[in-house]
């Protein structure tokens, strides 16, 4: 079994640690940090008894997610005092949204930028908003910021330097060139309240986003983690929401986003056997390659089978845009950039 | 002029707060952040621990000496900045 | 990875994977007298190609592991001995969590120590190497861990990385010293490690009480005056790399230190004046 | 403004404390931020791509910025990044980089100088800066 897989094993089923040797931990744990998922880890084997040096490692990164949680709530806190009077209440997404709703998927979670959405028609205010409490843009580039604006799904990120620490403002959760085309005014109606002056997506909403934002939002880099966020929001939504699954469905067919979330569901199941009711689970041939590059690292966190990240480099950019934008989109990145294989390099954010 | 605007810190239980010589380090649990103060900071944050004051509602409890209110509330300004003070309109 | 070598500094384990043989018989050269180390480490270091072909033309060495940074620069492979050590660094540097890792030097004696911080070039380095031969053991010359529990300092006794005119100084000072191979042409200029003495490697696992923190500078005209606690506190919350990381930990750690340490910033001339104040003081 | 010694106004419980204001434009707090850029510079080299890849081929111009290939008045972008030791002996002695004349050099610079949190080759920059005394 690869380290890949073991810490996926053990991710689902923590009593798998009493299993694993010296060798094994070494590899699971250059996994885990490679792909963010370490603090995760540390808390699903939390007051299990292990070795002393894999207990000394994971007790380092649980106290590693705790400050970041912290930090990522704060930040949010800020954005919210910033944006009081444009934007009540805030809607957070992704990790700071787990950890603000306090959710299984928050557990030892890394978070990175601060994410939010905003209507579309607030957007202008919310910028001004920004700017006047100390946020700055992070490039002024041209081509980049016309193309922001014009065609995805966020602002172009502000940066607040005296915190050093990213916004991102989304009034939708796909760039607009994408086929998929989700209904932002619907998701911001159908938004949770949890008090203090935030709000989290609805739960079916959640779900839809984790899923969309894993396949349709870049190369699967960092998908092991992303897929994770979606195993556990099944899980828990699933126990405690009797029609958790009907309403899954609807909202996935009415942002035209049955087929990532039903893949999402499939591929969840496969690695993290996720309960799923009986119309959701089976396996389709094409999950096989999806296994195969969610699980494109080894044992000393280096990215494995070029060939198969490749292949989904070209699928995300397809999936971005029309053909023919596409087309235009990366002849301007090629022209200025080294080359695209470059950024096969990179580590996930 | 009345001006209505409204402070608040941090709940004591929310600041650790260590003299060091003529400084005061102050550790905020809600950013994680640490921040060095010297007076009239500490005195100020430990008026508005918890409640919503306006200025007026500080000048009924200090008077200023060697500045004035703009001096004040340039300082809570700062605060604000800095998120250890929390402003409302 | 194809070549590997495990080893222990102080409390921390680090396994080094390389693509090239060369860089990982050289540590094992110089590492000779710490203890190997094959079990569940602490950080790992990667020195791999930049690209496959680079393996072989051009070799460059690529600096990763568990904790990367962007825009660090490759190096040529006669240069991977330091590829490795800075990959030590910058596991440290990121990823310490269990110790507030101060951007300093420290000598022990008599199990209470010295910290020795300051910029970049004020020589701390070169004078805890030359502190070796006065009676004192070598803690640590670039990372000084200090233990949030018990306000302890750890011992971190990786080789000393001395730069252009230093080398020949301490090599004179210290003349039956180890050392790893003269590296040239970095970006630093010509660096050389130096192995520390026998009990420094031998009492790595021996901590020690912070008594004095010296904020040390070299300097023509020698000169000394007290530090206060708030200035201490500040300009080592700037010399830590993780002090913000450890959150709670580090400022009950760091404000427990400043308070606890008499604090001192001196100016020296030469090593004989700075260890004659450092007698005086202590 | 109301007057401190009003005798209308319901009784303090105890007299006003003093609050020291101090002088106007005094710094009131200093936030701890993370100092990790000091660490790098001491513990590996780095460089930066001038200017970053995804501009790659476009020019200089004297105040730093980056404007479209053959601006006139601009320059061409060096062959290979800059050097981090060698940005940071340019600064802090004014003078040229290798190989690079003065005013080439000076935009050059000034286009590192203007780097922002967040974009390739800052957290480089932040390392050379010189630590504050």
């Amino acid at each position: 079994m690869t380290p890949a897989l073991t810490l996926t094993r053990l991710l689902a089923d923590a009593t798998a640690a009493s299993s694993l040797d010296p060798d094994a931990w070494t590899g699971v744990l250059g996994v885990a940090r490679a792909e963010q998922l370490i603090g995760t880890l540390a808390m699903r084997l939390d007051g299990l008894v292990l070795p002393r040096r894999v207990a000394e490692v994971l007790e380092d990164a649980k106290a590693t997610a705790l400050e970041g949680r912290r930090q990522a709530l704060w930040e949010a806190e800020m954005a919210r005092r910033a944006l009081s009077g444009v934007i009540e209440p805030l809607i957070l997404l992704k990790g700071t949204a787990f950890a603000a709703a306090g959710l299984d998927a928050g557990q030892g979670r890394s978070i990175g930028d601060l994410d939010v959405l905003v209507p579309r028609a607030k957007l202008a205010q919310v910028e001004a908003a920004l700017l006047a409490h100390g946020w700055v843009w992070v490039k002024p580039d041209p081509y980049d910021d016309a193309y922001y604006r014009q065609w995805m799904h966020e602002l172009p990120p502000l940066v607040h330097p005296e915190r050093d620490r990213m916004i991102d403002v989304h009034h939708t959760i796909l760039p607009l060139t994408a086929r998929r085309t989700p209904d932002a005014n619907q998701l911001i109606a159908n938004a949770v309240p949890l008090g203090s002056g935030f709000a989290t997506l609805g739960h079916p909403d959640m779900v839809v986003h984790a899923a969309v934002h894993l396949f349709g939002d870049g190369d699967l880099s960092g998908g092991l983690r992303n897929l994770w966020d979606i195993d556990r929001l099944l899980r828990e939504f699933g126990d405690e929401e009797e029609c958790f699954w009907t309403e899954l469905g609807n909202c996935a067919a009415e942002h035209g986003a049955a087929d990532v979330v039903a893949r999402a569901v499939r591929l969840a199941d496969a690695l993290f056997r996720t309960p799923v009711p009986a119309g959701w689970a089976g396996a389709r041939p094409t999950d096989r390659m999806f296994l195969r590059r969610l699980l494109a690292r080894n044992g000393w966190g280096q990215e494995t089978r070029p060939a198969t990240r490749l292949a989904f480099y070209i699928r995300s950019h397809l999936l971005r845009m029309p053909p023919g934008m596409l087309a235009r989109h990366l002849w301007i990145k090629w022209r200025k950039s080294a080359g695209g294989k470059e950024r096969l390099q990179q580590a996930p954010r | 002029m009345m001006d209505a605007t409204r402070y608040r810190a941090p709940q004591a239980s929310d600041l650790s707060m260590v003299d060091l010589d003529e400084l005061v380090a102050i550790f905020h649990r809600a950013s994680g952040i640490t921040h060095l103060v010297a007076s009239p900071v500490p005195e100020l944050l430990i008026a508005l621990s918890g409640r919503w004051l306006t200025l007026d509602g500080i000048e009924q409890e200090f008077e200023l000496v060697d500045g004035n209110r703009a001096g004040l509330a340039s300082i809570m300004d700062e605060l604000v900045a800095a998120g250890l003070i929390e402003r409302r309109a | 990875m194809k070549h590997v070598f495990g080893v222990q500094v102080g409390p921390v384990t680090f396994r080094i994977g390389s693509a090239w043989r060369k860089p990982i018989t050289q540590l094992q050269a110089l590492y000779r007298d710490y203890p190997k180390d094959g079990g569940v480490p602490d950080f790992t270091v990667r020195l791999a190609p930049l690209r496959p072909w680079r393996r072989w033309i051009r070799p460059a060495v690529a600096i990763g592991g568990d904790f990367v940074i962007p825009d660090a620069a490759p190096l040529p492979l006669d240069q991977g001995l330091l590829a490795a050590e800075m990959g030590m660094n910058l596991q440290m540097a990121l990823g310490q969590r269990r110790f507030l890792l101060l951007h300093a030097a420290a000598v022990e004696r008599d199990g209470c120590a010295i910290v020795l911080t300051g910029e970049s070039g004020a020589g701390k380095s070169t004078l805890a190497a030359l502190l070796q031969g006065r009676g004192w053991r070598l803690m640590a010359d670039e990372f000084v861990l200090l233990d949030p529990m018990t306000g302890l300092i750890h011992p971190f006794p990786r080789p000393v990385s001395l730069k252009n005119d230093s080398i020949d100084v301490v090599a004179r000072a210290l003349p039956h010293s180890e050392w790893g191979p003269l590296i040239s042409d970095t970006p630093k200029g010509t660096i050389r490690h130096l192995v520390p003495q026998a009990h420094a490697v031998a009492g790595a696992k021996s901590p020690a009480r912070p008594r004095l923190l010296l904020f040390p500078r070299f300097c023509a005209a020698p000169d000394q005056r007290v530090v206060g606690a708030g200035e201490a506190f500040v300009r080592l919350t700037q010399a830590s790399t993780n002090y913000v990381v450890l959150g709670e930990r580090g400022f009950l750690a760091l404000t427990r230190l400043v308070s606890d340490v008499t604090r001192v910033a001196i100016d020296y001339p030469d090593a004989d004046t700075a260890a004659a104040m450092i007698e005086g003081l202590w | 403004m109301s007057d401190p010694t009003d005798h209308d106004q319901p009784a303090q419980p105890q007299r006003r404390r003093a609050l020291r204001i101090g002088a106007a434009g005094a710094v009131a707090v200093v936030s701890i931020r993370p100092a990790m850029a000091q660490a790098y510079g001491s513990v590996l080299t780095c460089e930066i791509p001038v200017p970053d890849p995804g501009q790659a081929g476009s020019y200089i111009d004297p105040s730093g910025k980056v404007v479209p290939a053959g601006t006139r008045g601009a320059y061409a972008p060096p062959g290979r990044p800059l050097k981090g030791e060698d940005i940071r002996r340019a600064l802090a002695s004014g003078g040229n980089l290798p190989g690079v004349d003065y005013e080439r050099s000076r935009a050059y610079l000034k286009y590192v100088q203007n780097l922002r949190s967040g974009t390739t080759g800052f957290t480089c920059f932040a390392s050379l800066q010189m630590p504050r005394r």
